[in-house]
């Protein structure tokens, strides 16, 4: 997508985008790192927080309120009950269908030093759990790996992921930030909008609801495919969204936008988003969505109360941090 | 993955394409595709409407908000048969390209489009997109009317629309902006368009932060008709006359119309009662994206 | 609707709204009276034309372009193809269900009289006749009636021309102005939207289309039910089409309308109309359109190749003027 | 009508209603009565909402435009089922009045009221809506964004929805912008509430040019519930605490819960699979506003 050169909102410098975040550690965090670095200093209003306190506030900064980035199994951890995460084809990796090679990079190279530096072999994560005790199927995006650029692989697992909810009546929640379609990946990554979407479609046959999060940035392919037909759309508040970044729009358009444009207040002006929800309520409030949401509940009921095995399939999740 | 009485499904999928390499070419080649995809004088919607098409009717706004000359489109006859038609429409000089916004929808052409996707479908009619356009608009407006959510539902209403869809790109398929339109049962390209998931000035500019690297952009995502035919992401290249379709463009409308009327005859035999209907091309359409992609496991 | 009183292109006074327009006699025409008015004034550029030419040019002034009201008769006659149109319905009064009467105003007088004075028994004509050929059901709205304000007999009579279109695997023209729901009927006439409406998604569910064509004034409840649902919707140059009239929205909103607000180029600009089309050309426009419009060609032809009665019942229209 | 082999029809549309002579009322009591539908502490749709629905959440914006403050709606849980339940929203004060437009949507609330109608219908959850509105809102970007064509869309979608829908008009009812939300297979009106045409002035200007003669309007036109009962245009008056609903909100709103509930009941068992389903239901909505009308034959 041509918007995938957004600019983010922690990193003025859009090459950053392919590198990881500020407060994530570039490597997977080991112990004792957190003890290291004992304060936050927010992007936003650079007040320090201890670094504990930070945590415990979700990351959120306590003096703006701003969200800061999480980690997909950092989102995972502040929102599903715990241990109830089970992780579907994780084993999924890049294939290079474009052996995409210039003078200066190489996407082979460059998956492979990315899955190492993030611990992911890809840019989402997707598999079920529970929220307050209700199930879901879920998929999260991780901005660290490549900007959670959509490429076949990420495509392919939110697909197969909407057809696992399919076959087991499950509700579908997205939470998505991504930079756009993977350039390197070329037409194969946007065919993974008609892709996800047409999953989207069968998963609506279904009459499964589909639940999207946006969380900081989320642009482009994204944006303008899966995340945008959900029959909720969420958003966390001051989250940046849109098809084309503010910095495509200046350069083509001369255009000056407006203070805030394109943060999830404007877009639920703009009748966009059904609801901007702070961090701290997003589990009740899935939960009570995914109450409202629930079609015939008895066959939906059914599909669990004969399924005694599922109970015991939530295992420990792979959740470190 | 734990043993679970859930069923992971995913073990059933295999027809997932696994495109052979596809030969590099020059850089010099495929810029030169570029510019023939974005010649000035290259044919461009109208043309084709005009051309291929009898009686021709534009049909005008989104019923919403606006009427966006950047996507045009109407009823028509096509060899005897009624059809919905539409595309992106790049201007023939300066000021038509003003007009038509240098062939780059915003929200409410996307909408159009989609009101016309249901005229076709209420009707039994077939959808005939042609694309062409650098992308949908990158602007202010664009944004606040919500270009993003409106070429999203188009993807959506597409996948399940319950008539035939061609779609063929016949100069520049970028982004989005051009599979809102796109996803078809058969995706065709002519000899000299491009398909992109971006602009190449754009693939530049987010993969080394220089626009001016878009020919080696364009190089590296094989941006070309045949190369993507190739990939397995369309499903036929469409010839050209010699020098481009503009140098002939009725030799150009004549070879678009004769592969138009083969695919679109070959999707109503094989939506035929006897060969699987309607259902039928839905399944087949949802499993032609379905299968796009590319991975291994690690 | 409220939308009601909308202030007629040609006639300043609101008032005038139920009293018939200037350029149709009071009386129904009688043999000689067009030779006794000679010229023609346009109400818009004030030039004269003498009355053969006006005529002959459909009533569209000479000058300007302004293409003059016309009489369901009239309209009739330029579209349809010479002795083509047979009449329905036309039995149809009004009943007068609120038993509408104040001190100054009497509703089953005001209709009486109106009937009288227009020759016709309510506001909106239908039938079915041909355009160049092609076999159509036509309802045509006549603004001399009440300002064609919808009310029990105009719903009915549409509704019942839907139900005749369906039966008949006919495609359905509407040709509205109104000055929007007819006040003495006061609940039923509200209800005329719902049912009209209704029976326009019947027509679609049954795949046969419905062109709207819109020409000077067309407002209120006529605006917001039936015609901008049809399939494709058409105006005459010019014509003044909104919720509500001007003349409210001034006075509520206190806003300063921009020129050409509400004019057929107005919606079309703003994405709610298909086309302007202009008056001469509007028989092979629509003949083009209905051509374009033929679902299943064969089911249709067969709908009246098996029924030569339909050839002979088109009979010469009661058509004056 | 001459004699054709064209069928028509009509012959066989039977059931019209043929409403008795509704007893002229006083102009005082008229006028009271809307007055009381419009008082400023009766309570508004969200005040229903709170009372009669858990875990009510509230859904925002039309997806194409804005998000309407004076038409509210969600998904919310009524005596054990999952509904979608909407209504135009009047301001508790002043300055909440200006927020919500004084009830008055735009075209993007009906268009919000519409994605909310698809979402209900997709689930199969009934729709529940609260009428209180003085009409749609009467302004230039109304106009410009086409609030007659957003009616007229709630009216066609409505009319095929195929889920149970019920609309209460719980103040004022006026004009297409009241029944943009109220083509429903129940019509229920709260005791003191008014359902018009136009609003008593607007029908006072229009047919005398004068608002002032709002009230004699208001009589003429018989707006009060009982009256229209009467007439055979709604289903249920639902009776409201003496002086009024704004007299004892939590009475009141138990009065409607109970009627609701009923009225829902009745549609969920005629829905069901031995009594017509949803296609009986969808046939008996039509026929109910296709007899609505009053005319003799010359
Ligand atoms: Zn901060
Ligand atoms: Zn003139």
């Amino acid at each position: 997508m041509s918007s995938g050169n957004l600019v983010p909102k922690n990193s003025p410098d859009p090459a950053q985008r392919f590198k990881s975040e500020k407060p994530f550690p570039a490597q997977p965090p080991k112990p004792g790192l957190d003890e290291e670095i004992l304060w936050h200093k927010c992007p936003v209003c650079k007040e320090l927080t201890f670094i504990k306190h930070f945590a415990r506030n979700l990351k959120v900064c306590p003096h703006c309120n701003t969200p800061n980035r999480l980690r997909w199994n950092e989102r995972l951890n502040y929102l599903l009950d715990p241990g109830s995460f089970v992780e579907l084809n994780s084993d999924l990796v890049g294939a290079d269908p474009l052996q995409f090679q210039t003078r200066t990079e190489s996407y082979a190279r460059k998956l492979q030093d990315t899955r190492r530096k993030t611990g992911l072999n890809d840019g989402l994560v997707s598999g079920y759990g529970r929220v307050r005790g209700q199930p879901l199927a879920v998929a999260v995006a991780d901005f660290t790996f490549m900007g959670a650029s959509m490429g076949s692989v990420f495509g392919e697992k939110l697909v197969r992921l909407a057809e696992f909810a399919i076959k087991n009546r499950l509700p579908l929640l997205t939470i998505s930030n991504s930079g756009g379609a993977r350039m390197h990946e070329g037409l194969f990554s946007l065919m993974q909008m008609a892709k996800t979407t047409a999953a989207l479609a069968k998963l609506g046959q279904a009459q499964l609801p589909h639940i999207a999060l946006l969380v900081d940035p989320c642009y482009g392919g994204v944006t303008a495919s899966y995340t945008m037909v959900a029959d909720v759309i969420l958003a966390e508040p001051g989250a940046l969204i849109g098809f084309a970044g503010p910095r495509v729009i200046e350069q083509t358009t001369r255009q000056s936008l407006p203070q805030g444009f394109q943060t999830a207040e404007f877009l639920l002006d703009h009748g966009m988003l059904d609801q901007v929800v702070e961090r701290k309520n997003l589990p009740s409030h899935l939960a009570d969505l995914l109450g409202l949401l629930k079609v015939k509940p008895l066959t939906f009921k059914q599909a669990f109360d004969f399924t005694p095995a599922f109970q015991k399939s939530f295992v420990a999740p792979e959740v470190g941090n | 993955m734990s043993t679970t009485a859930i069923d992971p499904v995913v073990e059933r999928v295999g027809v997932i394409t696994s495109p052979l390499p596809v030969a590099p070419v020059p850089v010099e080649d495929t810029w030169q595709k570029v510019k023939l995809a974005r010649h000035p004088e290259r044919p461009h919607t109208h043309d084709y409407i005009s051309r291929l098409f009898s009686g021709y009717i534009e049909l005008h706004g989104d019923r919403r908000f606006g009427d966006d000359q950047a996507l045009i489109g109407g009823l028509a006859c096509f060899e005897g048969r009624n059809v919905v038609v539409m595309g992106q429409q790049k201007g023939k000089d300066t000021r038509d390209n003003i007009k038509r916004n240098f062939g780059m929808p915003c929200a409410e052409g996307y909408r159009k489009a989609l009101r016309l996707f249901r005229l076709g479908e209420k009707f039994g009619f077939p959808i005939i997109c042609f694309i062409d356009t650098p992308g949908a608009y990158p602007g202010l407006q664009s944004e606040e009317r919500g270009v993003a959510q409106a070429i999203a539902e188009n993807l959506l209403v597409l996948a399940a629309l319950r008539v035939p869809v061609i779609a063929t790109i016949i100069g520049e398929g970028g982004s989005g902006g051009a599979l809102a339109i796109g996803l078809a049962d058969r995706v065709l390209m002519l000899e000299n368009s491009i398909y992109s998931v971006a602009s190449p000035e754009a693939s530049a500019a987010i993969l080394w932060h220089d626009a001016s690297l878009a020919s080696e952009a364009a190089t590296s995502m094989k941006v070309a008709a045949p190369q993507i035919l190739q990939m397995g992401l369309i499903d036929e290249v469409i010839q050209e006359p010699d020098g481009g379709a503009h140098t002939n463009p009725s030799e150009s409308a004549g070879l678009l119309k004769a592969a138009l009327l083969r695919n679109l005859e070959e999707l109503e035999f094989e939506t035929g009662e006897t060969n699987g209907g309607i259902d039928g091309l839905l399944e087949k359409r949802y499993w032609k994206f379905r299968s796009m992609g590319a991975w291994q496991q690690a």
